[in-house]
């Protein structure tokens, strides 16, 4: 049986909180090696959606697959462990463990350790603050570099896919490229990425595909050439 | 429609407990009566814990200062002489009826919780709990040894005694005073810090006010409840407040679901009903046919019942909903 | 009203008692650490290591004091996938947690007292460590030197453990956030289980070095034991083992202290006077007398 | 779960409750016996930590019920014993109680503690029923505790006042131990009145107390006080607690410093289960009613203790002796009222007891000591974990303790 080209697919997701949906009925894929974009307004459902994904929302309905397997059910460490790594919004490093212990974290997910000290290394180079600061207490760190030390946690975990939510949250514009810049190339090692943002027209202009999600559901989907058309997003946010 | 439910439905059933209790002979009548000063303990202990949202370990302090001054002026002069002769001049030579002494409990209940409250109300969480916790041992000591306020080690018996229908008329005015506290602007304040201290304190309210408010009322109505203890038992020791009588109340406060004054009036009836129907069943009850269980079912079942109802419902009986409140 | 106090025997005396009390200030902050869950059964899981010590009596003392450390880790372990986890799905409250733990604590000891009797079983293990030698005056017993020395190497385990070991690595992490590390892939129940073990061990090593010098177990045994420690845990600061130890310890220590420096008369006041304490250091030091300086706060239960 | 769901498991919890009460309220019936039986209403604890000074007396009372019915009973009526388990739960023991005269009891009998017994004690003396406990060691089953209504309380038990006394008089007189140190247990009335009542009768003999030493039993300061202890010289250790974690701590801490003092405690220190494997218990002395490990003195009291063996309760200590005690002076009073059972009528005749010969040895009261004093005690020395009978000793005169 050939791999589906598909890495990520998400079919008639829903959320509730205590009766109150918060995602209703989401069908998206994120294609093998693809960025993939979700923007929309505050409370649209972005971040209960990576938390489906993830095993970590309560009783979802539909269903993710992930390379053509389901993902019903599962708790959160067994989807991490299945190659799925949650960049979570606010990063949640651990401020009171020092940056290497922080990046250890993120062994835990591996189904291996073969081929860790090259990764290590990889993520090193991609980001130099986490092996210069790495005995620093994560806390002691700017904003920029918990960012960054979140990113190269998930990374070691060697995923399949990567999930961001908003990772550009209290960065600098210039700094904020940069990220970006990087998830280009973490792309090119063949890891796929879903990434939600709130910074709209960046993410359309840099994914491959960027859905516009509003109210819990998807409203529009734009490529890189509508980046401009602002006309189209701000109608799909009010709705 | 809605509030009358709400109110009616935990006094119609202390009602019918009370009812029952005065029907029937006078051996079960002291089960009923023990049943219902339970629901005043844990009504009591509600108001505080269920409004605030903070473990209380030190209302069983309250309850023992209402039963001890409760008891100790209800008691005749003559027979204090002989059995605590070293007791304050005043609590010695006191002689007053029924009604004042519950009075003066509720009025002690309310001294004792301002007094510990004014330091501690500061404290949330475990520290709380903990320094509450610190209040029961500190009373639980003192009156087992200090023969000016109390017995001391000994046991004070033959405190005069009241009839059902006025310890179910106890137990109403403490749920009466709970739920017009729990409807009252400070009731609704105190709910708002427990589901959003943030929240509530940018709007203005003072947590500490608010909760020291609470914990004055709910240590009132626990010297009451404390009174209608010593007015029902007939004696006085300082066993009875001590960590059974915390764990307990505080078990049947969860078990009933401790969001709600129904709930606290359901946990308390409930726990009480299957505690002395085992208690019964040991020493052989007649349910159509003879059953006798063996010593010590009760202490199990009621430790394995406990924890099973909270494993299957984690939010208690009554899922902290008030009466009348599951439909819409 | 002082008593005359010879101070060197009073400080042994209780370093005994604070060395004791800050093992299970270790066990049961571990546990509170990473579950947030004041287990007040665990008094219950010293009591069942001493009943499994009085029972083997007679047996080679290695295998005793191994089937004690078995029994009570398998009863740590049962309390948590019986009990502690369904309710955890159910998605107890703090409190709701708190009064389960209760409800096992008085479940266990009704079994006991089923089982075992009310008037107590005597433990024999390792009554000799009861003897002493002199210095200076001073009796030492030698269990208070085992006690000790059992209790740094203990937390020094525990902590090497915690600090060196990938899978004390996630306990650490599930400590500070535990849906963070379950997204991360931090297996939640082993690590759970795993601070149930560790506890559970700690839990056995204070049934062994406690029937020393208290050789008599009955039901309560576990009560006023847990509740000193767990007073000491909160007194010296939740937020790390080494805190909650220290705490344990404190209690402890200014209990045996008091206990010889006041009047023998006086001396049924102890607990009030301790609890006193107790209230003053909380709320000076809400977060503790070890704990974090800068933070006041303390979440709420 | 749904709502509706949650109202139907409210509802039937409420309901299957207020069934359970019910069916508990549902009275019980009892077949009245031809003869018209002298009844007893025994509310006692089977369970708890009283269990194993109530459950022996018990049985003990009701193998001597037998024995006096067996011989006619009183005045043609037979003597009834009937129990109920309360497990020192006090609401219990009050409900217990008043169930006990709802069923036409005669007379009352309780727990071996005062505290615990007081709901029950009190339910019966204010129906002016005669009321017995079988191995309660203080006075205050009796006016000192429940004032006047206290007039129809009896303890057979051994006061603590005639206990301590004794025990001094052994001390003092046989041993010729000049000097003692005195160690407290505050936890109960009746070990601090044993401590007191030693000091008085050991300082009236002569002998010089050389410290006190106070602790409370379950409060963990034993240890501290060992060491207290240990610095003292003195020839005895005079020792009053029992039951519990304390004593067992206290003996095993002291002699592991090798500290050889004897020490002498009462009925309290009574059975084995307490001692500690290693080091053994050794130089230490008690007094109790009836020596268990086979030597006791008296014939009749090794052959009753036979019979308990028979019935598979075999006495662990001496205490039983109470319950036989108890009903000898319950069967003499009846004969002195010609079978009157009113509780005033027989408190007229059992306060007057002087000498009054039961299987335990003979029994005075007088109005000021409604527990047992002037009976003669068995002194029991364990050496290596090895008990035996030693001497018989009556105290001269029960203490002055100051009440």
């Amino acid at each position: 049986m050939s791999e589906p080209e598909a890495a990520l697919e998400l079919e008639g997701l829903e959320v509730a909180y205590r009766g109150v949906p918060a995602v209703r009925g989401i069908d998206l894929t994120v294609g093998r090696g693809e960025i993939v974009g979700l923007v929309g307004p505050n409370g649209a459902g972005k971040s209960s959606t990576l938390h489906a994904i993830m095993g970590a929302a309560p009783s979802p309905r539909g269903d993710v697959r992930l390379y053509g397997r389901s993902l019903r059910g599962l708790s959160p460490e067994r989807v991490a462990r299945l190659g799925v790594a949650l960049v979570p919004e606010g990063r949640h490093i651990y401020s009171s463990l020092t940056v290497e212990e922080n990046l250890r974290l993120g062994y835990a997910a591996r189904r291996s350790h073969d081929g860790l000290d090259e990764d290590v290394a990889w993520v090193h180079a991609l980001f130099p603050v986490v092996h210069e600061f790495e005995s620093r207490k994560a806390g002691a760190l700017s904003g920029g570099q918990q960012q960054q030390l979140a990113i190269a946690r998930a990374l070691v975990a060697k995923p399949d896919v990567l999930l961001l939510d908003e990772p550009s949250l209290g960065l600098a514009p210039t700094i904020v490229e940069r990220l970006f810049e990087t998830l280009g190339e973490i792309r090119d090692r063949g890891v796929s990425i879903l990434l939600v943002e709130q910074r709209a027209q960046l993410t359309i202009a840099f994914a491959d595909r960027t859905h516009v999600i509003a109210n819990g559901a998807l409203k529009l989907t734009l490529g890189p050439q509508d980046a401009g058309d602002t006309a189209r997003l701000t109608a799909a946010y009010l709705s | 429609m809605r509030r009358v439910l709400e109110l009616a439905g935990p006094i119609a059933l202390v009602a019918a407990t009370a009812a029952i209790a005065s029907g029937i002979s006078s051996a079960h009548q002291l089960e009923f009566e023990t049943a219902l000063v339970m629901v005043a303990i844990v009504v009591a202990l509600y108001v505080f814990v269920g409004n605030s949202g903070v473990i209380s370990f030190g209302h069983a302090s309250f309850v023992a200062a209402g039963a001890y001054l409760a008891g100790l002026v209800t008691l005749d002069p003559e027979t204090k002489n002989f059995t605590t002769p070293g007791l304050f001049h005043v609590l010695l030579h006191a002689q007053i009826g029924l009604v004042p002494s519950l009075a003066l409990a509720a009025a002690v209940g309310a001294a004792y919780a301002i007094v510990v409250g004014l330091p501690l109300m500061r404290l949330s969480g475990l520290p709380a709990g903990i320094a509450t916790f610190a209040v029961l041992g500190i009373t639980y000591d003192v009156l087992s040894y200090w023969g000016k306020i109390g017995p001391g080690v000994q046991t004070l018996s033959g405190v005069p005694e009241a009839s059902s229908w006025s310890i179910a008329a106890g137990v109403v005015i403490v749920i009466v005073a709970a739920y017009a506290y729990q409807r009252s602007r400070f009731g609704r304040m105190l709910r708002a810090t427990r589901e959003d201290p943030a929240a509530a304190r940018a709007s203005g309210i003072s947590i500490y006010r608010q909760r020291l408010l609470a914990f004055a009322l709910s240590g009132a109505l626990a010297g009451l409840a404390g009174g209608l203890y010593v007015h029902q038992l007939g004696i006085i020791t300082p066993e009875l407040f001590y960590l059974d009588l915390t764990f307990v109340t505080l078990a049947m406060l969860v078990f009933g679901g401790m969001g709600s004054l129904w709930g606290a009036v359901v946990g308390a009836l409930a726990i009480s009903a299957l505690n002395s129907f085992l208690g019964d069943a040991e020493n052989t009850v007649d349910v159509g046919f003879h059953l006798t269980l063996p010593n010590g079912t009760r202490l199990v079942t009621v430790g394995a019942v406990m924890a099973l109802v909270l494993i299957l419902k984690p939010s208690g009986l009554t899922g902290g909903r008030e009466f009348g409140r599951w439909r819409r | 009203m002082l008593a005359a106090v010879n101070w060197g025997q009073a400080i042994a005396d209780a370093i005994a008692l604070g060395a004791l009390y800050g093992l299970v200030a270790v066990g049961i902050g571990l546990v509170f650490g990473v579950l947030r869950l004041v287990n007040f059964a665990y008094g219950e899981l010293i009591t069942a290591g001493a009943y499994v010590l009085a029972y083997t009596y007679g047996w080679p003392r290695p295998i005793s004091i191994l089937l004690c450390v078995g029994a009570v880790v398998a009863l740590a372990l049962a309390q948590e996938l019986v009990a502690f986890r369904p309710l955890r799905r159910g998605g107890a409250t703090p409190a709701t947690m708190l009064v389960a733990t209760f409800a096992v604590s008085f479940l266990l000891q009704a079994i006991y007292l089923l089982a075992f009797g009310s008037r107590g079983q005597i433990v024999g293990t390792l009554g000799r460590l009861n003897s002493a030698f002199t210095v200076d005056g001073v009796d030492i017993r030698w269990i208070l030197l085992v006690t000790v020395v059992t209790g740094l190497v203990l937390l020094g385990a525990t902590a090497a453990v915690l600090e060196r070991t990938s899978v004390g690595l996630h306990i650490r992490a599930a400590a500070t956030d535990f849906r963070t590390s379950r997204l991360l892939g931090v297996r939640a129940n082993r690590v759970i289980m795993l601070s149930f073990v560790i506890s559970g061990v700690l839990a056995a090593a204070v049934s062994v070095l406690y029937t020393v010098s208290n050789p008599l177990v009955q039901p309560t045994m576990g009560v006023p034991i847990t509740i000193f420690a767990l007073v000491g845990v909160v007194v010296g600061g939740m937020d790390r083992l080494w805190s909650a130890a220290l705490g344990g310890f404190a209690v402890g220590l200014v209990y045996g202290l008091f206990s010889d420096v006041m009047s023998s008369t006086s001396s049924v006041y102890l607990p009030a006077v301790v609890y006193g304490l107790v209230i003053v250091v909380l709320l000076l030091r809400p977060a503790g007398l070890f704990g974090a300086w800068r933070s006041a706060q303390v979440e709420r239960v | 779960m749904s709502r509706s769901t949650r109202v139907r498991i409210v509802l039937a919890v409420v309901g299957v409750c207020a069934g359970l009460l019910a069916t508990t309220a549902a009275a019980r019936t009892d077949g009245t016996a031809a003869k018209k039986p002298i009844v007893i209403g025994a509310v006692v604890d089977l369970t708890k930590g009283m269990a194993s000074f109530d459950a022996p007396a018990l049985l003990a009372a009701q193998l001597e019920i037998k024995k006096v019915n067996a011989s006619g009973g009183i005045n043609g009526r037979p003597l009834k014993m009937i129990y109920l388990n309360d497990q020192l739960d006090p609401a219990k023991t009050k409900q217990f109680a008043v169930q006990m005269l709802q069923k036409k009891v005669d007379i009352g009998w309780v727990t071996c503690d005062v505290n615990y017994a007081s709901p029950a004690a009190q339910t019966f003396l204010k129906a002016g029923k005669l009321t017995i406990a079988p191995c309660l060691g203080t006075d205050e089953l009796s006016p000192i505790a429940f004032g006047k209504i206290g007039q129809l309380g009896f303890s057979y038990g051994n006061v603590a006042q005639d206990e301590g006394a004794a025990a001094a008089e052994f001390a003092y007189k046989t041993k010729h131990w000049k000097t003692a140190t005195i160690v407290t247990d505050d936890l109960l009335r009746y070990f601090q009145d044993v401590c007191k009542a030693f000091t008085v009768r050991f300082q009236q003999l002569g002998g010089k107390i050389v410290a006190q030493e106070h602790f409370t039993q379950f409060k963990n300061q034993i240890n501290s006080v060992v060491s207290r202890v240990n610095n003292e010289k003195s020839d005895a250790i005079a020792f009053c607690s029992s039951f519990g974690v304390d004593q067992p701590a206290f003996v095993s801490g002291l002699r592991s410093l090798n500290n050889q003092t004897p020490i002498i405690n009462g009925w309290a220190s009574d059975g084995n289960y307490w001692w500690p494997k290693s080091p053994k218990v050794t130089n230490f002395y008690y007094l109790t009613y009836a020596s268990v490990y086979g030597d006791d003195p008296s014939p009749k009291v090794r052959a009753f203790e036979a019979e308990m063996k028979k019935a598979g309760h075999p006495a662990q200590t001496g205490g039983f002796l109470g319950g036989a005690a108890a009903i000898d002076g319950i069967a003499k009073a009846l004969f002195l009222t010609h079978g009157n059972t009113s509780g005033k009528a027989l408190a007229a005749q059992m306060v007057k007891f002087k000498h009054v010969l039961t299987l335990s040895g003979y029994v005075s009261f007088s109005p000021k000591l409604h527990t047992v004093f002037g009976r003669a005690y068995r002194v029991i020395e364990i050496q290596n974990n090895h008990a035996q009978f030693v001497k018989l000793v009556t105290a001269s005169s029960p203490a002055n303790i100051g009440r």
